[in-house]
This record gives C-alpha cells, structure tokens and sequence, in this order.
C-alpha cells in the first residue's frame, strides 16, 4: 500500500499566492480533510497534487512514485482518482461514457462500472442520458463513479457538498464512509466543517494558503479557532 | 422541373464536399477552439497530393487519396505545433496566423506545382445514369457516397471508440479529461491531423470534378467555413447540413442570378447568420460572438 | 521659445513650396548606343499566370533569335520581364515604371484589362505596344501607340458564326459565357454576330469566373435542345463546361475561340467529351504549315514543351517589333510606332497589315478537335 | 518640445522626398501613401477596436469606384464626386457594420469578407462599373491650375490628406473615444460596466474604417485614373492584412510603418511575387507567433526582455489620501431590490431576494459559495435582468437597465476576478472611469477637435489627482498584467471611483491580499463611505466584514437567511449551519451561471 505524502507545497497563479509550505500525508485507508474559508488554498492544493495547477514543492509522492516530475495524465495510473470542484462531468457524453472515461488508461472489457451502478443505482437507471442532464446530486454521484473506475488506491474530492441539498450531502457523506470502511484512503476538502467531520478521522485548517492547525476530526469540531475562522468572531 | 432537379444533383455533389470542409473546420474549433483559416489551403495541398500520385503512379485513386490524406496531416500537425503557443491566448492572433499560413501553403503551391494546374482524369469510367431524363454523374454518386461514408465512419470513431470519446471529453473539459488519464495536447494533435485528412479527403474527391491549381482552396475554404457557419460552428450534423444547404443555396443562385451568383450568396448568408448568429444547430462550444 | 522655432519651420515650408516643384527629369528616352531596351510585361503569379510564361517563352525565343542573328544593326536587344499579377493596378505601376527607365517598346501583355489600364500611360509616354489581347475595347481604344498581334474576338466570332450559320445552316444555337474580360467580350462579339444574322439564341447563360457547378445553367440549356453551344470562357472553366454538358446529355457541338483548342480544354474536359469542338482560331495547330512545323521544332528544342497559339502569337509579336527596329535603327517612340504601322508580315497567325485601330490580323480560320488535337477544318 | 521637433523633421522630410527621386519612385510613393492610409484605417478597426474587418479593402474600392462613376458616366467634377464618394463609403461601412452587432471575432471576419467578395462581384458584372474591364479614363484632378496628373504633384495632395487623415487618426486613438474603443476591445463587459456604449462603438470602428477606406479609394481614382476589379480582391487585402499585422495592429505609426515597407517589399520583389507572398505568409507567422504587437511592439519587447534580465525593482503602493469627509445626508434609500427571482435553467439563483441599502451605509453580503451574491450583483449592475422583481436606485425603477446606462446613473462595481483593462496603461484604466461623456459627444472629433484635446486634458489632470490620492504614482504608466495582485486590486477600486459613484458594489475585493493590504482597504472603504458613497460589499474574509460593515445580510441557496448588524447576524443559528454545515445552495447555480455569462459575453 502506498502513502500520499506532501512536502512544502506552494501554489502561486500569476501573482497571487494561493497556497504557501503545505505539508501532510495520507496513510493507506486513512481519511483526512481539509477544511478553511473560501480561498483559503484548499483547491489550489489539490489541483497542485494532481499537477492541474503551477505547483512548487520539495516533495509529492504516493508510495515509491514521485508526483513532481510526472504529467497531469499519468497519475490516474498510480492509483489516485480526482473528484473536481463543480464535478465537471463531460455534459454531452452519456452516463456509461462518463464512467469508461474515468478508466481510460486500462481496458473496457474489465471495469469496476457494475459495481459503481451497485454504490449509485441511479447512475445505473441513467446509463444512456447524457450527463448534462442529471441534477446537481446525480453528477455529484457520477464525478465519484468516474474516480472509482481506475480502481483508485486513494481519491481527492474537492468540495463534493457545493451546491447540494442536506440530504444529498448525507448520502455523500454515507459513500464515502462506506468507501473508506473498504480500505480506500480519501482526502477530502471541503468548506462543508460538518460533513468532513463525519466522514474523516483526521483534519487540517487551512487559512491564507497555509495550515493553521490540525488534529482529530472531533477535537477540531469543538475549537473555537475554527468558528472563527468561519464567522469572523 | 428538370431544371430543379438537375440543379439538385449539381447542389448536393458540391454540397458534400462543402460539407466535409466544414466537417474539417468544426473538428478543429470543438476540440482547440481554433478557427483554422488555413483550411482551404489544405484542401489544395490534398487536392494536389492526391492528383499527382494518381497521375505519376497509376495506382488506383483510393491509394492517391490515402497518400493525400497522409501529407495533409503532417501539414496539420505542423501548423498546430507553431501555432500552440498562441492557443486559448490570444484568439484573433490566431485567426491571423492561420490566413498567414494559407498563404505561405498557397505560395508553396505555385512554387512546386508551377501556377497552371492541372486536369485529373475522372476515376469512374462509366457515364452518367439517366433517372427520368436527370443525369446523374456516376461520379457525383461516388463523392456523396465517400462523403456520406467518411461522416459515418468519424461519427462511430467519435462514438464507439476510446480515443474518439476522448477527444469529445477534451472538447468539453480539458483538465477533467487529464485527470482522467487522457494526454490533451496528444488528442490536440490526432483531431487537428483528422481535420487535415478530411480537407485531403474533400482536396482529393473535388480534383476529377473540377481542375486543380493553386488557388482554388480559397474559395472552396471561404464556402467550406461559411458552411460550417450556417449549421452551426463546431457542430458535426451541423457541418452536413451547411454543407448541403450552401451546396445547394449556390447551385440556385447560380440557375437564378447567373452571373450576380455570388452576390446573391453571400448576401443571404450574411443574413441568415444576422438572423441566427450560431447557426442551425447552435456553437458546440464557447460562444465568442 | 516653441513659436519661433516653429515659425521659422513653417516659413522656410512655405519657401520650400513657393519653389519649383520638382519636374519630371527628362526621361533618359532612346539612347543611341547600348543595348536596346523592351519590356515584356505578363503575369508570372496568379491564376492566369499559365498564359504570361507561355507568351513570355513567345517572345524570349524570337528576341534571342534576333540577337543572334546580329541585334539592330549591331545593337544588342535587352529583354525584361516585369510581372503584372495580372492585376490592372499592378499593371499601371509598371507602366510607369517603364516609362521612368527608358524602355523603346513594350511587349504584352496577355490580359485585356491589364493592357487597357496601362495604355493611357504608355501612350503618354509614346511606348508603341504590341499586346496579346483580343478584347474589342483594345481597338475602340484607338491609340497610335497600341497593336494587337491577334485578332480581336469580334473577328474570331465573326468567322465562327459565318462557319456555323452561313455555312452549316445551324440556327438553334446557346450561349454560355463568364462575365470575367475576356468572357464578356466572347458573349458580346459572338451575340453580335448572330443578330446580324437575324439569329436568336436558344439559350444565353452567364456565369462567374470561379463557378464550378454549372449543372443549373446547362439544365436550363438542355430544355432548349440546341445544336450548338457556344463557349465563352478561358481555358479550364471551357474544359469543365464541356464535361458537365456531356454528363448532362447535352449531345450539342462545342464551339469557341481560341480556348476550346488547348490542350489544357481537351483534357479538362476529356478527350472524348471534346470531340468534335470546333475552334476559331488563326492558329490552329503546330503542322498547318511549313512555316508553322519549323517553328514548332525549335520552341520544342528550346523549352521541351509543345508550341501553342499563345507562344506563337508572342513570337509574331516580337518579330514585328524587332523588324520596326531595324527600320528606326533603334529609336522609339512616334517612328516606332509608325514603323510597326508599316510592317507587312507573313506571320505564323496570318498576314499582318495593321490598321488604324492597330489590329494586325483581320481573319481566323476553322478548325475541330480530333482526338484532343485540333485539325483544319478542310482537311477533315 | 522634442516631439515637435519630430514632427517637423518628419514634416520637411517628407516635403522634400521628392526631389531626390525618379519618377517612378514618386510614384511608388504614391500608391504607399495610399496603402499607409487604408492600414490606418483598418488599424483603427481592427487594431484598436478589435473588429475582425475583411472588408476594408472593399470599402477602399467604393471610394474609388464611386468617384469613377459619377465622373465619366454622370459627368460630375472629380471634387464632387469625390466629396459623394466619401459618403458612400462611410454608409457602405455603416452597413457593412451591422453584423457586428449580431458576432463578433471569425464570425463577423468571414461575414464582412463574404460582403467584400459580393461587392467584387458586383462590379464585375453592372455595366455601370464598367464590368470586368474596368472604368479607365477618369479625369485628372483639377486644382487651381495646377497639373495633378503628374505624379509629384499629386505627392503633395497626397502628402496633406494624409498628414490630416493621420493626425485625426491619432487624436482618435489618444483621446476618449480611441480608449473606449481599446477597452471594448479587450472586455467589453467591463467596458459597459464603466459606460462604454458598445452597439454605438462597434459602429463607430466600421464608420471610420468606411472613412479611411473611401479617402484611399478617391486619392487611388485621382492617382492611376483607372479602376478594375482586381485591385480590390482577396490578395490585396491579405496584403493590407500583413501589412497592419506586421507593423503593429494597435499602434498607428506602426501601421504606417507596416505600409510603407511592405510597399516598398512589394514593388522590390515586383519579378519575383511568388516568393514575395510566401515571404508575406511566412512573415505574418512569425509576427504572430514571436512579434504579436508587430514592428511596433518590438522596442517594447526588447525592454522589457532586458529588464527582466536585469531583475527590475517590485513596484511599491503609495498610502491612500482619504477623502473629505461629506456631510451625510438623511438616511434615503439608495438601492431597493423587490422580490427579485433569478433562474437559469430551471435552477433557481436567486429566490424572492428583498433588502434596501440607505444612504451612506458599507452592506455586507455573505454567503456560502453559490449561494447567489455575485449573481445578485449582476442583476442590480445591469448584467441580468431579473425574471420577477424589480430593482430601484434613489426609488427610480432600473430593472433590466443596460450595464452602461447604469454606469450613466452613477453605479459602479468591481469583478471578483479583476476586470482591468490589460494593454491599457494603469492611468488610462483610470481615464476610461473619469470619462463621462456619452458617444454622441464624438461630434465633436471631426468639428471642433481642440476642445476634444481640452477635455482631455482636464481629464489628464483629475486623472493625475487620483492617481496621487490612491498612492499609484509609482505604477501610473505600468500596464496592470505586470503589477502585484494587491496593486491590481487598488487600480480596480481607484477606477471605480473614479466614476464619481453613487453606489458602489464591490465584489470581493479582499481576495488575494494579505493582511496589510486588507487593513489598508478596510480605510479606504470608510474613507469612500465617509465621502457620501453608498457601498456594498460581497466578502468571504468575515473579519473585514464584520470589522467594516455596518450591516450584513446573509444568502442562502438564493435566499436572505438573516440580516442584521455584524454581532447579531454571526451567531444567529441558520448562519452558523449554512457556514459550518447543511449548506442548503441551490444546485450548481455556479456552473449555470458560468453557462450564462460565456452566452452573454
């Protein structure tokens, strides 16, 4: 099994600084979140990781492969499934061509696609709409379908809650639980404090583009440092 | 009546070939969003390569256009590395970049091919068909049926395979396609090399019809974009449609106008597009209107 | 400070205007030692720049020929190339350009509008010039210093219509024709000739120098059934005409001037579908005469290619320009031109004796395409 | 002092041009004014305007055709004619200017060349214009005795309509109307949000490319006396094209420069034209790819290569003067928004969204991400018109109101991600928002163009007086791209005020700063609220917002959950849920809302 590790990540857009020395790791079937205000540096973190954003850092690995020096497309086959802000879907592919997509890098006679339509019926009933169609849930569900079809090792979520009714987020909330609970490491960001508290054991603060304090999930759902950086108090 | 059938044929046979011009341009823009004024010059090339490997080598023209295809994707590719720079900066940049490059290909032309042309013999030997006193040039068949083949066989390539639904997702979304594994500049590259195969396809087809000389890509490309424009920029149906439609909007004006045809053309276009600016079937991407 | 100086720039502006402007120098005009100056002008680039090389082979092998022999009286004759792009405007330029550097003569071009735009200027600048147009406003021009070293094409469509109407007695007769120069002036002529015959046509298609459909307008010719169909169009567009019509079924006979008897016709439109095209033409091929075969072997053995009307017509051009030559012992302008006036010569397109209107050659003959070749009428 | 000099060196030197030359030369010269005055033309259009023009060369040909015409076949004299030409050539401009209305970039380029292959067209065939061969024979321009028909005269004609064509060319660019133009150019959303009318803009560039294309075309009829189809086709304007491309499309000198040599090129390489268009093409590539701003550019780009070679100095923002404060008048409303509902698609952004901002108060609006804020601003700036609901400034119903009509009414707002201006200089972003005056106002241009040059100078000078008061002294003559973010977001609010506003919006303008920067712009706001603006302000930073504002009002999936004093609101409890979890947005408001700006842009 292979741990995600983070050394000194900093991410800057022209002249802006989006994220400064960001360091973590992810254990093998941990679960981890990132929780902070809007632009706090979350995103740019996790696009920096998947190499979708101008990165600089001492280290990226996951396991014995090293991150850094490799092309955007070619972490898919490391094992690291990206769930994007906004789910960016492909809205005028169907359902079924959404999924295969997500296991572009191996064969389409052998995917996991039955047993996404077993975690996501809905997806299952959908197969032939085109993705553009769903509802904000329903392409939630599918932007996580599409992540689990290579298989992943370890999937990155950036903000699965945005624009989600309560219930939505619950049923989000349950997936991924019941995918961590079979041995998928998740690193999830989210500006929902919540619902990383549910579902992840351990978290980070993030405030400014860089961490302003971490600890378990329940210790930081009591720390006044988090209402406020939220509410400004 | 006659008359309007026979103007029909006439109509539908350009028409085809307009539209996999415009098929040729929309694959481009959906995929890079690159508007690729170069494309009447490599419909030439095409039309060049193709008659001049038939005529040298006297393998059957299937081959000539196999080989026509084969150059004008090297060309395609070559324009598309120089111009990448520039890609998804600087729009009209780009727009004039590719006049420029029609230029340099059309001069190429004439240096190479000398600026007289020449007549390309029709692959078909038999005559027309006679349907109820309409002709139908045996040869005309043969192009609406390669065009109609070589629009199927890109829709099954964009539809059933990987790399066709690959190209489609680069189109919508590039960063979700990389994180899914799919290389973007490589999938750049193959849908500006079809593009290019496509205007060596429609080059090679239109060469027995007319005459092939240096200056004959600009209009076809002027007619093959205002095609594309008319059903829709980077929409595949609406590069047939167009295509047709402005096969066949010429063909009438030419019956009807005589000499002011072209007036008459281009004055109803520029209408039709005031009317309903993104075409029949709407942009397929980014609006920039 | 800024309005003295700017006073003094505007007072010496105004010095400077109140001199003499600067004249035109004296053009340097004919000298009577050196190399003896013409200009060909012909398109080298464009689309009718298939046309400019063939004249301007034309002309380099009757020029090389005369220097050979000698020059003019001992003087060597220096021939330059200048191209018009075929475009009028470009064209001026020239004009003027020749007219600055001291040309005698000018040979070319073969582009009616190109000529007609530069023939006020060279007739300003007294530069005789024998053109290889054949548009009738070359001769309603009427200028003193402008021959034509082929008919105009009211004489290619008056023997055509003679051959077809008076001849043949063919009365149902369409027309198609391009609307570009020399189009319109095939149509025109050709129109012309036929109502003075009293004969309507069955059909009269206009159609745009880069069409390449012409299904709508042979549909509607078709209708009419004629017996003959008259073309007016250059080179290639005459050969597509020709092919479409065939594959409409349009059994009518082809006729033309001197495009339909190219080869560049004959293989547009297919050896077969050209069968049978009857051409007007004071040149009709490369064996009609002695004179003509001698001809054809040595631009073959110059520019291994075979000769045509064009180059023919160039060579004819140049021979008359350099016998004026030796008549003015070089020099230019008004006797030049009158010298060229006076020229009689057995030429490989007929006998020319120049009228007022500067036309050279007042006839044309008949002749059919066989076999992608065009054959005298009376010999077939 | 040493631009006139310039001027008057050029001046003299172009007097005396001709009498070193030979008489082609001169008239080589000639025809490279009147190329040098068709590229001014089309770099106004398409350089500074930013309209995809391909009928400019058509336009050069009414101008000349139409003088042609009504000479020898209606028998006016060549003034006459040529005064009708212009006129015609600016209505052909005007027309050919509608589609621009309707698209704009490749779609509008290949529209106007379809135009300009149905004028050739036309001439080709009416017999009027002489068909194909042309109209040759036109008259030699009379003038007071003097012979024009030779060409060294005719210099002088040429040389003065010129001079003038330029120097109005000039005025244009450097004045308001060039700047509105520019700046159409480069946003023209934010252009409207700052005043700009775009419809009338867009028609101004092809009025003037209709009056640059006529002044060529009649000095063309007066110069070869003959015209034909041919001199007005593709190639040539391909050649006018490169000609703009490689001397620079959005600097007029460069345009004239690109003229003049490629004239020059062309009439070098007259023998050899097939290389000379495969040089052309390859040259327009190369310009493209390495050169975008042309031969005009090139100094520039070397500049600024050296100075990134030598590492330049980080630009440093000035303190900030505050503002006087105003005396504050009753609490009027300012801005009432009724029951405003806004959907995309289906989805609702907005949903019955009521509050009232009072005269002199900074409103803070907060929300979770997509909860509508932004959209709420594009509603009440103008960018979209609410489906129900209405919109009231000062009690005046505006619902639906144009971006720049708004701008009129004296409401002005920045973009959450930056909209300045980025080829323009920071001072003449600054400019663009002190200029007031509506389009119509370009009358003036061509009647009384001193008083043009006196409004910009006031200008200049208010436009140096806010320069000083938001401490951008430093960076006034920089283009924005190359500044900080923090100096970025400075200019953006220095140009909105600049507009005199009434009510300001400001749409996250902590984003990005660090905590100096956000303490320097927190006074600032009081300053601008102290000076009698009314300010709203959408922030994710809750500090600022509760330090700064003296009322929240938060969104919730397009609703108003609480609004309120800053003390009150954070701990009301729907907002403590909405911000720590059950968020309740509307879905994917943000990714419809994306949809619907690209189809409006």
């Amino acid at each position: 099994m292979s741990t995600l590790t983070v050394e000194g990540l900093s991410v800057h857009y022209g002249g802006v600084r989006a994220a400064h020395d960001v360091s973590f790791t992810v254990e093998p079937g941990q679960s981890l979140g990132i929780i902070g205000a809007n632009g706090a540096g979350k995103s740019s973190t996790l696009k920096a990781i998947m190499g979708l954003a101008p990165r600089q850092a001492r280290a990226i690995r996951f396991g014995a492969h090293d991150l850094l020096r490799a092309p955007a497309h070619t972490l898919v086959r490391h094992g690291i499934g990206y769930v994007p802000e906004g789910r960016h879907v492909f809205p005028g592919l169907t359902v079924e061509k959404n999924l295969l997509l997500g296991a572009y890098t191996s064969s389409w006679k052998r995917t996991p696609i039955d047993e996404v339509y077993e975690l996501f019926p809905v997806l299952g009933e959908m197969r032939g709409r085109l993705a553009g169609a769903l509802s904000g849930g329903q392409q939630q569900m599918l932007a996580v379908g599409r992540a689990m079809m290579c298989r992943p090792k370890v999937m990155l979520l950036d903000e699965p809650s945005m624009g989600l009714s309560p219930k939505l987020v619950g049923d989000i909330a349950g997936v991924l639980k019941q995918l961590n609970a079979g041995g998928l490491a998740i690193l999830l960001v989210e500006q929902n404090a919540k619902l990383t508290f549910d579902v992840t054991t351990t978290c980070l603060v993030m405030e400014n583009g860089e961490i302003a304090a971490s600890g378990t999930s329940a210790e930081l759902s009591d720390d006044p440092q988090v209402r406020r950086i939220y509410l400004g108090l | 009546m006659q008359v309007l059938l026979q103007t029909l044929i006439g109509g539908v046979t350009f028409g085809a070939v307009y539209a996999l011009v415009a098929m040729g341009f929309s694959i481009v823009y959906r995929t890079m969003g690159l508007v690729n004024f170069a494309h009447g010059s490599v419909v030439m090339i095409g039309a060049y390569a193709a008659s001049t490997f038939y005529l040298a080598t006297r393998l059957p023209f299937a081959v000539a256009i196999v080989v026509a295809i084969a150059v004008t994707a090297l060309i395609g590719l070559v324009i598309e590395r120089f111009l990448r720079p520039l890609e998804n900066k600087d729009f009209t940049l780009m727009l004039i970049g590719t006049i420029g490059f029609g230029a340099v290909l059309e001069a190429g032309a004439v240096l190479v091919w000398g600026a007289t042309g020449h007549a390309v013999p029709s692959p078909v030997a038999t005559g027309p068909i006679d349907v109820a006193g309409i002709r139908i040039p045996t040869y005309s068949l043969l192009v609406i049926a390669v065009a109609a083949a070589a629009t199927g066989l890109l829709a099954l390539f964009l539809q059933r395979t990987k790399r066709g639904a690959a190209m489609q997702a680069v189109a919508m979304d590039h960063q979700a396609a990389t994180a899914c594994g799919i290389h973007v500049g490589r999938s750049n590259a193959m849908a500006f090399a079809i593009g290019a195969g496509l205007a060596a396809l429609a080059g090679s087809l239109i060469g027995p019809m007319l005459y092939v000389n240096p200056t004959m890509g600009g209009t076809l490309g002027i007619k093959g974009f205002a095609a594309a424009m008319l059903g829709g920029f980077g929409s595949m149906p609406g590069a047939i449609v167009g295509g047709l439609a402005f096969g066949l909007l010429d063909a009438f004006a030419a019956g009807n106008f005589q000499e002011y045809s072209e007036l008459v053309t281009f004055l109803v276009f520029a209408v039709i597009v005031m009317i309903r600016p993104t075409g029949i079937f709407g942009e397929a991407t980014v609006n920039r209107a | 400070m800024r309005f003295t100086r700017s006073t003094i720039a505007a007072a010496a502006l105004l010095a400077l205007a109140a001199c003499a402007p600067p004249g035109q120098q004296a053009g340097s005009g004919a000298t009577a030692t050196g190399p003896i100056k013409i200009a060909n002008v012909n398109a080298q680039s464009g689309q009718l720049s298939s046309l400019g090389q063939w004249e301007h082979k034309g002309v380099k092998l009757a020029i090389d020929e005369a220097n050979k022999a000698g020059g003019v009286h001992g003087r060597q004759i220096q021939l330059d190339l200048f191209d018009s792009q075929g475009d009028p405007t470009v064209g001026t330029n020239v004009a003027r350009k020749i007219a600055a550097e001291g040309y005698v003569a000018m040979l070319g071009t073969a582009e009616s509008a190109v000529t007609l735009a530069m023939a006020p200027i060279l007739k300003d600048a007294k530069i005789p010039n024998i053109t290889s147009g054949q548009s009738p406003k070359l001769a309603e021009l009427k200028s003193p210093f402008l021959f034509l070293n082929a008919p105009t094409s009211v004489t290619f469509d008056e023997t055509l219509a003679k051959y077809l109407v008076d001849d043949k007695g063919m009365k149902k007769i369409a027309l198609i024709s391009n609307n570009g120069a020399y189009g319109a002036g095939e149509h025109d002529a050709f129109l012309n000739s036929l109502k003075t015959r009293n004969v309507t046509p069955a059909a009269d298609e206009v159609v745009t120098p880069d069409q390449k459909d012409f299904n709508a307008n042979l549909a509607k010719i078709r209708e009419q059934d004629p017996e003959v169909l008259f073309i007016g169009a250059e080179e290639v567009q005459s050969g597509l005409i020709a092919k479409q019509a065939r594959e409409l079924g349009i059994k009518a006979v082809f006729a033309g001037g001197a495009p339909v008897g190219t080869d560049v016709y004959a293989t547009t439109a297919g050896v077969k579908n050209a069968e049978g095209t009857i051409v007007s033409s004071p040149y009709l091929s490369n064996e009609a005469t002695p004179e003509i075969k001698e001809f054809a072997a040595k631009y073959k053995a110059a520019y291994n290619e075979e000769a045509r009307m064009h180059v023919a017509k160039a060579y004819d051009g140049a021979s008359i320009l350099v016998e004026a030559l030796k008549q003015t012992r070089g020099e230019g302008g008004q006797k030049l031109a009158d010298a060229i006036r006076g020229v009689k010569r057995a030429g490989l397109l007929g006998t020319y004796t120049y009228d007022a209107n500067g036309v050279g050659i007042h006839e044309t003959k008949i002749g059919l395409v066989k076999d992608g070749k065009v054959v005298p009428e009376a010999a077939s | 002092m040493r631009r006139i000099l310039f001027i008057i060196l050029a001046a003299v030197a172009a007097w005396l041009l001709p009498y070193g030359l030979g008489g082609y030369a001169i008239h080589v010269a000639d025809v490279a004014i009147i190329f040098a005055i068709l590229a001014v033309g089309l770099g106004l259009t398409m350089g500074v305007a930013g309209q995809i023009n391909l009928a400019q060369v058509a336009f050069f040909g009414v101008g000349a055709y139409t003088v042609a015409i009504l000479t020898t076949r209606a028998g006016l004299g060549f003034w006459t004619a040529a005064l009708l030409a212009l006129v015609t050539a600016v209505v052909a401009g005007l027309l050919a200017g509608i589609p621009a209305l309707r698209m704009q970039s490749h779609y509008l380029g290949i529209v106007t060349l379809g135009l300009a292959l149905a004028f050739t067209n036309w001439v080709t065939n009416a017999h009027v214009a002489g068909r194909a061969e042309g109209i040759s024979d036109l008259p030699v321009p009379p003038m007071f005795g003097v012979d024009l028909s030779s060409g060294y005269l005719f210099y002088y004609v040429e040389l003065v309509v010129f001079a003038v064509a330029l120097a109005f060319a000039l005025l244009v660019v450097r004045s308001p109307l060039g700047r509105r133009l520019r700046a159409m150019r480069d946003d023209d959303l934010a252009a409207g949000a700052l005043g700009a009318e775009i419809p009338l803009l867009r028609m101004t560039a092809f009025v003037l490319s209709g009056l640059y294309g006529g002044l060529a075309g009649i000095l063309y009829a007066g110069l070869i006396r003959f015209v034909a189809p041919e001199s007005f086709n593709i190639a040539n304007m391909f050649l006018l094209l490169a000609m703009v491309i490689i001397g620079g499309r959005s600097s007029i000198l460069g345009c004239v420069v690109g003229a003049v040599a490629l004239s020059l090129v062309r009439e070098a390489l007259l023998d050899a034209s097939g290389y000379a268009q495969l040089g052309y093409g390859l040259v327009v590539v190369l310009v493209v790819v390495f050169a975008p701003k042309g031969l005009a550019g090139l100094p520039g780009q070397l500049r600024s290569l050296l100075r990134r070679r030598g590492g330049g100095s980080r630009a440093q923002l000035g303190p900030f003067q505050p503002y006087e404060a105003a005396a504050r008048a009753g609490g009027a409303d300012v801005l009432e928004i009724r029951g405003v509902t806004m959907r995309f698609k289906g989805l609702v952004a907005l949903d019955e969204v009521s509050l009232t901002v009072p005269e002199g108060q900074i409103r803070g609006i907060v929300g979770p991400n997509g909860s509508g804020k932004t959209t709420l601003f594009n509603v009440i700036s103008g960018f979209y018109t609410p489906g129900q609901g209405a919109v009231l400034l000062r009690g005046r119903e505006v619902t639906g109101m144009a971006p720049y009509r708004l701008a009129q009414r004296r409401v002005a707002r920045t973009f959450q991600n930056l909209r300045l201006f980025e080829d323009l200089s920071v001072r003449e972003n600054l400019l663009l928002g002190l200029d007031r005056t509506r389009t119509w106002w370009i009358w003036r241009y061509p009647s009384v163009p001193w008083k043009v040059l006196g409004y910009e100078r006031a200008l200049r000078r208010r436009a140096g007086a806010l320069i000083e008061r938001f401490g951008l002294a430093e960076v006034a003559d920089a283009e924005p791209r190359s500044l900080p973010y923090g100096i970025q977001r400075r200019i953006e609010l220095a140009r909105a005020m600049a507009m005199a506003p009434d009510l300001l919006l400001l749409d996250e303008p902590a984003a990005g700063l660090n905590g100096e920067e956000v303490r320097q712009l927190a006074e600032i706001v009081r300053s601008i609220r102290d000076a009698g603006v009314t300010v709203i302000i959408i922030e994710h930073n809750m500090g600022l917002v509760m330090s700064l504002c003296d009322q929240v009002t938060v969104l919730s999936s397009g609703k108003v959950i609480a609004d309120g004093p800053p003390a009150e609101v954070a701990v009301h409890p729907d907002v403590v849920a909405a911000y720590l979890g059950d968020s309740m947005a509307a879905p994917t408001e943000e990714s419809a809302e994306a949809a619907v700006e690209e189809a409006t842009r």
